[in-house]
């Protein structure tokens, strides 16, 4: 709403610009005076927010788009049509901007692309990481170019484009599965250094069935959102449908949620990793397993039940913040836990900067396509592709 | 909604179910005050009728200082607990034979009650009463055991032999006192000359028969010890022994005892020095050893440390071939077992470790005993064989005091001047001036350091083997070769674990200097033995 | 099918076979044993003095600049320090209980025989060589630092204030020295050798040899020999390793680590696009089926009134013929005109719902495809 | 190609290298062979 009409100044914007603006103070320190700089990394721990938030979080939190996409597509669950745009939306510029966030974390950025095109270390779970993202990207690139050509007005391609759907909705789905997956897996090689509460020859699995329950909780959060601040850019399908698809998504999370309980119980019991419960760090892990998997799960349940939508909101709410919490035990607070105190990390207030900077400019512009493209509402011209 | 309204009613029932369970094993243990946790030597546990088969409850932890102290303020004495039969207080809890298991339990139970229950009455602070089961029958009690083992070492020994307040009627020594054997034919235990022995060697860990077959049991060593010394020192007056289990048993009490330094040898008919013969002459090849009896009495601070099971020769039980009264322990082995403390080999190696001797010997490898340290003890000289059959015992005692009384009595070594003065290392200076180092000084200090030590006078045979501690791997003699000529380059892979020329310097000097306890020059101050090089 | 196709399958076949069998041999029955000539170090903490000299000419040797603190003051020895972007290797000092003197214990690179660097970086910058030297090349570094996550021992490190070129930083083992056919710079400068160099194989026949000959001074246990699959430094101590700041690490290699999740993703790309594929067909042919059945309905509802509407007709036409004939043709007009009329009706009334639900059925995007 | 692998890294480079290529082959054939598979499917709605 920030266009048109009203002043161009409103609060939200100014916000917005003065953020922009910090953030590209921090971006020009970052690379002239160099990351140590403005992290608080060190020898020991090498991996700050930065990739523990930014593309951890971020990353699993883009899952929506698969999520959404094949259900709609390839589970022939039509009902959720509508929310297939917004999310893939959102997905791309998330994985987009992921690709951003790394810019900074990374020391010779520039090189980012030589695991692709010049030196391939196929051994690194990395490696699969860095593939699946960049052609993810592109995946989800194409998936969404029907909404900025048909804003554009380019049919034929547009046509083409549509004619893709279902192997691009599958060739998501499979590489979603293998980089969401691979992120866990990047943690196997330091059973040393990860808290055995949290390290698991299953790290993968627990990886992606976390970024399913994210992407569902994503969607719905999203939705909350966009309808608090977009609701005059969405047409009447979108409404009419939106609640159904926040509905289907709690359903489906609250149970795989359930599943994810189980699981991290099972292999709790595999390696016998009991004791530890009665340690400080076997504590956070209760409240990780009861207060961010197990409650989201059965506020689901109860929103379900109840067809109450707001609960279902607070639990999604719940849902969000557990991801992000589980990433971070895994990338940071349960890493290095055998480091004296003095020597664990903690992210300094310039990363803590960097990385609102980067939601910001998601956030913003998404708010631009939202506001120009056929994103929250169908394209009149378009309404076959409905 | 209905769900969350029963899940809560499941979690308070739960909780509910832990609380009383948790309360319910409250009231089985004990609010009593039982003495903080501390380290106690009187911890003695009462397993008596845990040893007749298994009880509802584990065996109790009972602090019998606590209890002697109490009495003393209630001005009462052992026989408040300890009844006496014809003359001898038994050891035991009011009663002077074991019953059932049923009769213990009651006894136990309504005599510690009672007394128990008494004091607490007069408003004494008291132990445990009835109902507090765990506080007695407590497996791990907060109180760690300081308890220490205690011996009659040559010290006390003599303290007593010469005490005053110990005497035998009718007899000038009081060696009766304590020692005694069982005479078959009087049926008595009384003390015979030259029988003398360590209680050990009668009394077993278990009570057994007196003699072959008889029914009448002697008591275990812990009951027989206790009663000559507890009861002895109880009613003795005067100059005696402690009867508190602190007493005896701490490592604080030990050290408090006098010791006397100039102990005379104990007579008890044993040679000043004899042949260790083996049973089998056709299989033992080696010459006998002559062992120096009355040099190992004077070093050793007891008989038990050789004499483990009772005093008799070796050969008794240790035989070439070994059998059962041997444990099938073999007469080599008995001998030369380098693990154990209590052969020769085994006792001798324990020496190495004092510092003077360890600056060569903890750089030497076990290794394999080379024939001349066999030669030392199995003397060429010595009678074997057939020529040993034919000897009786007095000519054996005369061989072997002859050949111990021609063994060397100080090390030999070279001549002041065979020793170089100082030897100058310098084939490698780079960084640093040649270390000028004070050969001889080195040599004479370290040889002062084990003068008198008999072990070193007769195993150190030759002037030159006390110089093989630096000059290794190579023969006896008077110029051994140089470092150099083995030691060279560093890492070269067909000469295996063997240090280069620098390293083995710095080992060998440095290495000694540790093992030596030698404090300066540190190992890392390097200019305190070669001068930085300018230039 | 002729004989000569016959025979160039079999060929196939059997050529498929014999590629299968190699492969079986090097993954499943063939172990990885390392360089035969992998060279190593072995680390004698019961030698060592602390006096720092490896440290002096590790930094000769790599030319790193000098550190704050001269080499030979020793008080540095009283902190625990660790190896940075400027210092490679550095010795510590540790007191354990019931030993009345320090022990000292040099920390660098190990250079695992499967290192896990490797393992880790997705540019091959690091290699192991067949001296036993893990190496690094900083031209291909991304910078992404998940080596320094991957090692065990928490050995690489990085240059995080250079901005424009920061390289990860570790021991070298001195790998040109060594092809040069010289020393390591630590070993070469060790006044007493407790670093040992040579092949790994004989570092160990020694390490062993030592324990067997002083049996009293040395743990019997050999770090490096099997810690994170094995590495090319070794170590020997009088106390149990971890009492010298070792970190407890398994046997598994990283390689091991990783390759079952590695092993996965082929099989998700196998097996998933036939799941999902499986998936969108069940529910495709679902909606065929209901769209079919509604396509029957409406046809029979449209017979089923033309019936009726016939029968109207018939009967008006009889009643008509027994009229009069002056009423016969306006009677016929009426009823016909009624008939008609109702007929088109139900017809409308059939066919509205029909149309909706066809439309509905398009959502899908390959009925243009 | 007779090469000895000395250490499983070096072998797991190797497979994994042909591993990624045979994978994005895969993906392609998929494709290709759902279309070859559906070519003949008569369309639900006839227009």
């Amino acid at each position: 709403m920030s266009n048109n009409q009203k002043s161009f100044w409103t609060p939200g914007n100014v916000l917005t610009a003065f953020i922009l603006a910090g953030g590209l103070v921090l971006t020009f320190l970052r690379f002239y005076k160099g990351i140590g700089a403005v992290t608080n990394l060190d020898d020991n721990n090498p991996w700050g927010i930065w990739i523990g938030f930014d593309l951890m979080c971020g990353v699993a939190l883009a899952a929506g788009g698969y999520v959404t996409s094949a259900s709609c597509y390839l589970f022939g669950l039509k009902r959720y049509h509508s929310a297939v745009r917004p999310a893939i939306t959102t997905a791309f510029l998330g994985y987009f901007f992921v690709v951003v966030a790394l810019m900074y974390d990374l020391g010779h950025p520039w090189r980012l692309p030589y695991p692709l095109v010049y030196s391939q270390g196929t051994t690194s779970l990395l490696f699969e990481v860095g593939l699946c993202v960049a052609t993810y990207v592109t995946v989800l690139f194409v998936e969404w170019s029907p909404a900025a050509l048909e804003w554009l007005g380019f049919r034929k391609i547009r046509n083409f484009v549509i004619r893709l759907t279902l192997p691009l909705t599958i060739l998501g789905v499979v590489l979603s599965t293998m980089h969401q997956s691979s992120l866990g897996a990047l943690f196997l090689i330091a059973p040393g250094k990860l808290h055995p509460l949290w390290y698991s020859s299953f790290l993968p699995v627990f990886f992606f069935m976390s970024s399913m329950v994210a992407g569902a909780s994503m969607v719905i959060f999203e939705g909350t959102l966009a309808h608090k601040g977009m609701h005059d850019k969405m047409d009447e399908t979108h409404l009419k449908e939106a609640d159904g698809v926040a509905f289907g998504m709690a359903k489906a999370a609250s149970f795989i949620l359930l599943g994810y309980f189980f699981i991290k119980v099972f292999d709790i019991t595999m390696d016998n990793d009991w004791q530890y419960l009665a340690t400080g760090y076997g504590a956070w892990f209760l409240v990780e397993m009861f207060g961010f998997v197990a409650l989201p799960s059965f506020l689901y349940a109860l929103g379900v039940r109840e067809k109450n939508l707001k609960l279902v909101r607070i639990a999604s709410v719940f849902g969000v913040l557990g991801i992000v919490i589980n990433r971070f035990n895994v990338s940071m607070i349960a890493f290095n836990w055998q480091l004296p105190a003095a020597e664990r990390y903690f992210p300094s207030w310039m990363e803590v900067g960097i990385s609102i900077f980067v939601v910001t400019l998601i956030v913003t512009t998404y708010r631009f396509i939202a506001t120009k493209m056929p994103v929250l509402y169908e394209h009149p011209e378009y309404k076959d592709a409905h | 909604m209905m769900k969350g309204r029963s899940l809560l009613r499941w979690a308070g029932l739960l909780v509910a179910v832990a609380l009383v369970s948790v309360w319910g094993h409250e009231a089985r243990s004990s609010k009593a005050e039982v003495s903080s946790a501390g380290s106690y030597a009187d911890i003695v546990t009462i397993d008596v009728i845990g040893k007749m088969g298994n009880t509802e409850l584990p065996a109790v932890t009972y602090r019998h200082d606590l209890h002697t102290e109490a009495m003393k303020k209630l001005n009462k004495d052992c026989s408040a607990c300890h009844k006496t039969q014809d003359g001898k207080m038994s050891l035991k809890f009011m009663r002077t034979e074991d019953g059932s298991a049923e009769e213990l339990k009651k006894l136990y139970h309504t005599n510690c009650f009672a007394c128990h229950a008494e004091q607490a009455a007069a408003g004494n602070n008291t132990g445990p009463q009835e109902g507090e089961c765990r506080a007695c029958h407590n497996p791990n009690p907060a109180d760690a055991s300081a308890w220490k083992e205690v011996g009659m070492d040559k010290s006390l020994h003599y303290r007593h032999i010469s005490a005053k307040t110990i005497k035998v009627a009718g007899q000038d020594v009081n060696c009766g006192a304590c020692h005694h054997v069982y005479d078959p034919a009087t049926k008595k235990a009384e003390w015979k000359k030259n029988t003398e022995d360590s209680c050990r060697a009668c009394h077993k860990s278990e009570p057994t028969p007196v003699a072959e077959g008889a029914d009448k049991m002697k008591p275990a060593f812990k009951v027989a010890a206790h009663e000559s010394c507890v009861l002895c020192h109880v009613k003795t007056t005067g100059d005696t022994g402690p009867v508190t289990c602190a007493g005896c048993h701490t490592a604080e009490a030990q050290k408090q005892y006098k010791v006397v330094t100039e102990v005379p040898r104990l007579e008890r008919g044993q040679p000043d020095a004899t042949l260790v013969v083996a049973d089998d002459l056709k299989k033992a090849k080696l010459p006998a050893v002559a062992f120096n009896h009355k040099l190992h009495e004077a070093s050793l601070d007891n008989c038990r440390t050789c004499h483990h099971e009772k005093i008799a020769s070796c050969t008794e039980c240790h035989t070439v071939a070994g059998k059962k009264e041997g444990n099938f322990v073999q007469l080599e082995q008995a001998m030369h077992a380098v693990k154990s403390k209590t052969s020769c080999v085994g006792c001798h190696n324990t020496a190495k470790t004092d510092p003077s001797c360890a600056g060569c010997h903890s750089l030497m490898p076990k290794a394999a005993p080379s024939e001349q340290s066999c030669a030392t003890c199995h003397e060429k000289n010595a009678p074997k064989g057939d020529e040993l059959a034919a000897m009786d015992k007095d000519q054996k005692l005369a061989a072997a005091s002859a050949l111990v009384s021609a063994r060397p009595t100080t090390m030999p070594v070279y001549g002041d001047e065979d020793i170089p003065e100082f030897v100058e290392i310098g084939a490698i200076a780079d960084k640093y001036e040649p270390s000028k180092m004070p050969h001889r000084k080195i040599v004479k200090t370290m040889i002062a350091a084990v003068a008198g030590n008999k072990m070193a006078a007769s195993f150190h045979t030759d002037p030159g083997t006390f110089c093989q501690g630096c000059h290794h791997n190579s023969p006896v003699s008077k110029t051994p070769p140089k470092c150099q000529s083995c030691h060279g380059k560093p890492f070269e892979a067909d000469k295996g674990d063997r240090p280069g020329l620098k390293a083995a310097y710095h080992q060998q000097c440095m290495g000694c200097h540790a093992a030596m306890k030698l404090e300066k020059p540190k190992a890392t101050a390097c200019k305190e033995c070669h001068a930085e090089r300018t230039n | 099918m002729d004989r000569r196709k016959f025979l160039s399958l079999l060929g196939g076949a059997g050529l498929a076979s014999a590629m299968g069998a190699t492969k079986v041999k090097a993954a499943g029955t063939h172990t990885f044993n390392g360089y035969p000539d992998a060279m190593g170090v072995l680390h004698d903490s019961t030698r060592c003095i602390g006096c720092r000299k490896c440290e002096q000419a590790c930094a000769e040797v790599n030319n790193l600049p000098k550190p704050e603190v001269a080499y030979d003051d020793l008080t540095v020895l009283d902190t625990k320090r660790r190896t940075d972007a400027k210092t490679y290797t550095v010795v510590n000092k540790y007191n354990t209980a019931g030993l009345d003197h320090p022990i000292f214990r040099k920390q660098q690179c190990n250079h695992c025989q499967e290192p896990a660097c490797a393992s880790a970086c997705f540019v091959k910058a690091f290699t192991k060589n067949p001296d036993g030297s893990v190496t690094y090349n900083g031209d291909l570094c991304v910078g992404c630092r998940y080596c320094m996550v991957a090692c065990p021992f928490g050995v690489p490190t990085f240059e995080y204030d250079d901005p424009l070129d920061p390289l990860v930083q570790k021991c070298t083992m001195c790998h040109p020295r060594i092809q040069e056919g010289k020393l390591p710079g630590c070993v070469e400068k060790c006044p007493k050798e407790a670093l040992t160099f040579g092949r790994r194989e004989d570092l160990l026949a020694i390490a062993r040899d030592r324990i067997r000959k002083y049996p009293e001074r040395y743990e019997n246990h050999i770090y490096g020999e099997k810690e994170a699959g094995g590495t090319s430094w070794l170590y020997l101590s009088a106390v149990p390793h971890t009492e010298l700041g070792m970190p407890l690490v398994g046997k598994t290699s990283a390689p091991e680590l990783t390759s079952g999740a590695l092993g996965a993703v082929p099989m998700v790309v196998g097996i998933w696009p036939v799941l999902l594929a499986g998936a969108y067909g069940i529910s495709k042919r679902k909606e065929k089926i209901a769209a079919e059945e509604q396509a029957d309905a409406v046809r029979e509802a449209i017979d089923k009134t033309k019936a009726d509407a016939d029968n109207a007709m018939k009967t008006a036409l009889d009643k008509a013929a027994k009229d009069k004939a002056a009423a016969v043709d306006r009677e016929v007009k009426k009823a016909v005109a009624e008939a008609q009329q109702s007929f088109d009706e139900k017809l409308a009334a059939m066919q509205a719902p029909a149309e909706a639900e066809d439309t509905d059925a398009g959502n899908s995007p390959e009925e243009e495809a | 190609m007779e090469h000895i692998f000395y250490t499983l890294h070096d072998f797991m480079l190797h497979t994994k290298s042909i591993v990624y290529i045979l994978m994005g082959l895969a993906l392609v054939s998929f494709v290709g062979y759902w279309l070859f598979i559906t070519g003949r499917d008569e369309k639900i709605r006839k227009y």
